[in-house]
């Protein structure tokens, strides 16, 4: 693609280093240019890809073990990924292994439970899990929280810290799961957090922490918003929507 | 119980709950409820049987029981049998007749919608081809105002959708300037937040008031907040123009969204009493999709296509400025390929336009579908020949925080060349007015930006990334 | 469907009787009323399943053997239905056991071969091939024609027939085929002529006598064409493009 | 050879042909040839390394030999490299931008179009959105005539398509009125005969002659037997309006039609003498559709659509006055459902018109492929908009000889009422003289049949089935 006399070019390229958004394509005729499309197809077609990557969970339990922490495999009742794709009622189920499992781990009085499902991104597990989770368990630690081992999910959806949250009686509930793979940020983690979780708690029981990934909310930020979560859930014993995350006041700036 | 007998095989239908579903074209997420038709036959034998119910019927016979959902009280308590009566006598397969008869015409259309209930709507749309969706749609007009005017004939607005995975403000900026320099925003330029934090609202807000104001842009902001946090908002005096909030086709699913017709009552109230439109004072927000009621485990067992339709009782209770259907949002799991998104795209168009709603349509799909922009285009083309109100511009159709592929300012502009489908009266006028669009309706093909956007540029050229 | 004053009728509804095609079926508006609509979705879904019907040739080999005629059945390299529909090359093609079966009837100098082959409807085949062949046979009979067991092809494609009559080095190989279905004709056969069929015979060396079914061509018709073609083909030593049904002549007779 | 890396994989493509191939979007026909991609990333590739490709490298890399395929003897040495000039420095991925510009007009388009071969269209389709294929298409104009004009701005043609299972004069004819009264049959009456038979081919093309002389129908016929019928029939003294025939992108392919470019043009010399057309003399009608050359094993290690490129060179060296892809015909095994038929349809509408020529679709599907009506729909409101030429009309959209799904008459006014498509002038004009349309382009609303036609329905009436 040699002949840019056939492009218009936007004069606002240097906007591009403030997003990651797709902007100042420039255009052929009205259309997107074939450079464009062509960027736009690679990244759907390595994006679709990254779906389809099976979550490996050892090296995670070697780091987390490294921290002193134990932790357990469980998998949903999604037995492969086209199953999990198809039914996330499964996703949200624990299997009959995975109780098992979990009775190897006797049952104490628990504070909070920690789960890490693949969900719908394998990489995104696998970047951010632990790197956050080094910067929770020393606050959890200094709270004395008493924790089961941490539960590696696979084939996890949202919903299914909640039978976890309810075999532990845990009162914290804390998922951190691989958003869905956008075309620009295929290892976007989300963390869902559900005080007092059980079977058949909804969405609007939770809060949420999106979009942690490089060129996203840093893990620091992530766990600011956590602990502001945690704390104000303890006094008002509560989570959900009518809990609302004020703990950083991000500074705007802008052009205009 | 409904019964019928199709090539020597009698079937029989529980209630017209489990009729509608199996009615429905083939979904993924009706198999997943469970309450898709088993074969082609079943299938087949459940329109035929459906076409043969009197509209009276969904007057008698509640989908999901009266006392234990406040949407359908909403619906059956609003029945306006008066605008009713003129297709009271006709049954589903009449009424799909009468649409697109000469006695259908926008007129009537409109008169009747009143006294349409979403089941009867759905019903229909169940034996409707997508010719018969496209252009019975195509004939209804739905227009709503605040800075200006959505939906009126030969027009089609875009909502600019800049997000950003951190909310960051100059990151934002770039993408609301790049929307605005290729034509985009007129039917909102709406953020969706990253983050629930108030004060991040706040300053979202804050930003696209002042842009709107700077450039005297005849359009509205909106940050899609929860609603609960837009009405701590307002309460903190933010520049509030539209209310956004989410909504399902059951009580159940709503409260799972955290919301209540109440809360959207209240929400209205506040935002009405702000009086910031100019031209009008339609000032809610309200997207849907089906699936969202199922994947809430509270789809009361309707398929996914009612519970939608029901959905947009609860919009047109609050006369919405816009209502968007966001349709392959979610995922395989309701939609699963591009053929069932596109269906579902036109028959929520049709549905949200019979009942009165200005129908948008967020034309999308996510990595874990069998979907691609091949399928975008094809919804795209049709959803704008069928007169559809708005689409989404996000850039380069990759919404970098949803995560999830949309329509694009180019594909917006597509249809501009394709169709010569203009922006809102007042949009276009000021896009002329900049300088951004000639008089053909198509970007200028000048080199350099506009005037008026030099100094910001600039600015944030100077910037440097935090 | 009971509010008819929504429906433009065609007053032309008497021509209906001429012709199985879906002609005046009125009008709402521009389009088709919903019950023609939904009859069309009826036959759709009936035609669809009429595709995925497994042929059973044990009655037609038992009316065959009463009418005194050997036959063997064989399969194409197409395992399944689903691989018959998307491979065609299979279709074309005996498999193994096949060709041990055809060893089984010892090879004797052979003028013709026929096949009888479910192709794309097995109704169709189900329906029309004993009744054809009952009128076809004495005639081959009666041309004391050398003919092997009659081949009953599972999952065939018309091209089958080249193996069958090469491996017979066969004169005359005339294959009955399931011809797809269609809305308002599920059961229609095609006859495929070739002259010296071997492999690698094209379609350009074959003739086609189509469309055999109770509204279509009758078997008396097809026949008179079958022995029209053999006889022609006899003569000129070829079959295909260049030898040109003039068997009967239609009595064209219409009311403009 | 041709190489490129992406993602950090370096793809290697060993030939134009297999680089053509691996570029093409998802399809059976070429996973069954064995030529497909192996997976999304190896197509990107190769479409990334295909933009590259420059369009001059098509004029030295024949992807059939030169000596080996007459058809590809015909697209190298009718090139013309004059009109070629303009785009001559251009590659593949240029070429897009190209024709997305404003440089491309519909004058320049005409212009180019004798440069271009099958080959360099194929290439840029396959880098193309749907959206793209619709926007050129429709940039494109190609006129022909016989006794109307065919391919004019804003108008769509429709082929009327009376066949009956064993040729029956009267239930043709019967067909023939249906269609009529219904206001089709401007691109041709064109019967397919069930029987390969001289003398029934003899009949039917009586028949039409008369239907089209008693009624003065400006319009023409045709009986789509094998060519070599059809020139016997023309010995005969039969009025022949169109030579009809089926034709491939390979010779191979042709071969197995029992075809080669000699007999064609005998055959177009034969019917051009007689000099039946008033308006006009193009009087070729040609189908193709992708997957016929693999069918007969004759693709040449092409993929089917640049084997259905190909098939438009030998079109155009006859001057048609119609071509038709025939897109859904065969089956599942070369387009497997809805999604692929759709695009299919698009591409060859594409490729055909910026080749020169008037193309038609006929929108179909099998009982054996996963589509239906709705995938119908999607297609023909897409090629409707894109400009497609003329489509055909089946009553109720199924063909009884046939066996297949084809659009209908109700389809075609689908379109004239959702885009104000008028038929060509001249049948427009007949329509309305005979008080079948009005004056709006749409169906009269009167009751009871035209004045012309009673003798002729009555009479029929009074015959009792043969
Ligand atoms: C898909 C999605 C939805 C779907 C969920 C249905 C489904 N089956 O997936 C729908 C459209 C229904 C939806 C609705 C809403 N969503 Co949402 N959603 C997403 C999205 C795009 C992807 C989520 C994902 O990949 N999950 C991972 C998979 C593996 O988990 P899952 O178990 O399959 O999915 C569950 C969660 O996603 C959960 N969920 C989805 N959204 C939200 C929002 C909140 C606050 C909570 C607690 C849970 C939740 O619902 C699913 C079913 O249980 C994210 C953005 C992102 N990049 O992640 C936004 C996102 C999570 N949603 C968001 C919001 C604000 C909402 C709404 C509150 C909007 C509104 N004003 O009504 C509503 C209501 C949510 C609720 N309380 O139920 C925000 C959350 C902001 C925050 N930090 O709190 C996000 C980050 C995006 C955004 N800015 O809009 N959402
Ligand atoms: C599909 C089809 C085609 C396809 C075949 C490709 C394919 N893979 O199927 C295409 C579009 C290429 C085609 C082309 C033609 N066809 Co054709 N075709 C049909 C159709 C609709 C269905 C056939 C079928 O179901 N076969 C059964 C399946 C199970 O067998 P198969 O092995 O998969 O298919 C093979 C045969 O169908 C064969 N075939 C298809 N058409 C013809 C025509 C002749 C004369 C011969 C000998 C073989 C033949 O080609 C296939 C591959 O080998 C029939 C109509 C009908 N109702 O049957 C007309 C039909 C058989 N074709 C017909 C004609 C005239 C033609 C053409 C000669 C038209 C022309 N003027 O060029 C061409 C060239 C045929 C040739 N010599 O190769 C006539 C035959 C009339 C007659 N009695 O001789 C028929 C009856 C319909 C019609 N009136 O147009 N055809």
């Amino acid at each position: 693609m040699s002949n840019d006399l056939l492009i218009y070019e936007d004069d606002w390229q240097h906007l591009r280093q403030f997003t990651p958004a797709r902007i100042a394509l420039g255009r052929s005729g009205m259309s997107l240019p074939t450079r464009a499309c062509l960027e736009f197809s690679l990244a759907h077609a390595m994006a679709r890809d990254a779906v389809t990557v099976p979550i490996n969970f050892e090296p995670i339990a070697q780091s987390l073990v490294s921290l002193d922490e134990k932790t357990v495999v469980l998998h949903s009742q999604a037995e492969n990924q086209n199953m999990y794709l198809k039914r996330p009622d499964l996703g949200r189920l624990l299997n009959e292994q995975a109780y098992i499992a979990l009775q190897d781990n006797p049952l104490s009085p628990v504070d909070i439970v920690i789960i890490v499902a693949d969900g719908l991104s394998s990489s995104a597990i696998k970047h951010h899990a632990v790197p956050f989770l080094q910067l929770l368990i020393p606050h959890l630690r200094e709270k004395e929280y008493a924790m089961p081992p941490i539960c590696l999910v696979k084939h996890g959806r949202v919903a299914i810290g909640d039978s976890i949250a309810q075999y532990y009686s845990a009162r914290l509930c804390v998922v951190l799961i691989g958003e869905r793979p956008g075309l620009s940020s295929p290892n976007s983690m989300g963390i869902y957090f559900t005080y007092k979780a059980k079977k058949g708690s909804t969405d609007a029981d939770r809060n949420c922490i999106s979009n942690i990934h490089l060129q996203g909310l840093s893990y620091n930020e992530a766990l600011t918003k956590l602990r502001y979560l945690i704390d104000e859930s303890e006094k008002l014993q509560f989570s959900g929507v009518n809990l609302k995350d004020e703990s950083t006041n991000n500074q705007l700036n802008y052009g205009f | 119980m409904y019964k019928i007998q199709v090539a020597h095989i009698t079937y029989h239908f529980k209630s017209l709950r489990e009729l509608m579903a199996k009615a429905s074209p083939p979904r993924s997420g009706d198999y997943l409820a469970g309450v898709a038709a088993d074969s082609h036959l079943e299938r087949v034998a459940a329109q035929w049987a459906l076409a043969d119910v009197p509209l009276k019927r969904f007057l008698t016979e509640a989908l999901v029981a009266y006392e234990q959902d406040e949407v359908t009280r909403l619906i059956m308590d609003s029945h306006d049998s008066i605008a009713f009566m003129p297709i009271s006598h006709l049954t589903v397969g009449d009424f799909r007749n009468w649409l697109l008869s000469e006695y259908a015409t926008t007129e009537t259309l409109s008169a009747i919608s009143p006294g349409l209930t979403p089941e009867m709507v759905a019903a229909v749309s169940k034996i409707m081809r997508i010719q018969d969706l496209i252009l019975v749609a195509k004939k209804c007009r739905v227009i709503t105002r605040f800075r200006g005017t959505i939906g009126l004939e030969n027009r089609l607005s875009t909502r600019l959708q800049p997000n950003h995975p951190t909310d960051n403000a100059i990151g934002i900026a770039a993408s609301t300037l790049d929307g605005l320099l290729y034509g985009c925003g007129d039917a909102v330029i709406g953020i969706n937040p990253a983050s629930d934090n108030l004060d991040a609202t706040l300053s979202l807000l804050h930003l696209l008031s002042d842009v709107i104001e700077r450039y005297t842009i005849p359009t509205q902001s909106c940050v899609l907040a929860h609603v609960t946090t837009t009405l701590k908002a307002i309460e903190k005096k933010a520049p509030v123009d539209l209310v956004f909030q989410s909504i399902a086709g059951t009580q159940k699913a709503n409260e799972s969204f955290g919301i209540n017709l109440d809360l959207l009552h209240e929400a209205h109230i506040a935002a009405q009493s702000l009086n910031r439109g100019t031209v009008g004072n339609n000032c809610m927000y309200f997207e849907t999709g089906q699936g969202s009621a199922l994947s809430a485990n509270a789809n009361e067992g309707l398929d996914q296509q009612t519970c939608e339709t029901r959905a947009y009782a609860v919009a047109r209770k609050f006369n919405p400025l816009l209502v968007n259907t966001v349709v392959g949002f979610i995922g395989p799991e309701y939609l699963y390929d591009g053929k069932q998104i596109i269906r579902a795209g036109l028959e929520d168009h049709f549905c949200g336009k019979l009942l009165g709603l200005p129908m948008g349509c967020d034309i999308c799909y996510t990595n874990h579908a069998e979907a691609d922009q091949d399928d975008m285009d094809m919804l795209l083309t049709q959803f704008a020949v069928a007169g559809g109100t708005f689409i989404m511009g996000v850039p380069g159709s990759d919404d970098v925080m949803l995560n999830y592929q949309s329509t694009s300012f180019h594909d917006a502009l597509y249809l501009r060349q394709l169709l010569n489908l203009k922006p809102s009266p007042e949009f276009a006028i000021w896009l002329e007015n900049q300088q951004i669009f000639n008089s053909n309706n198509q970007l200028n093909h000048q080199k350099g930006i506009p005037a008026l956007f030099k100094p910001a540029i600039e600015t944030l050229g100077q910037l440097s990334h935090e």
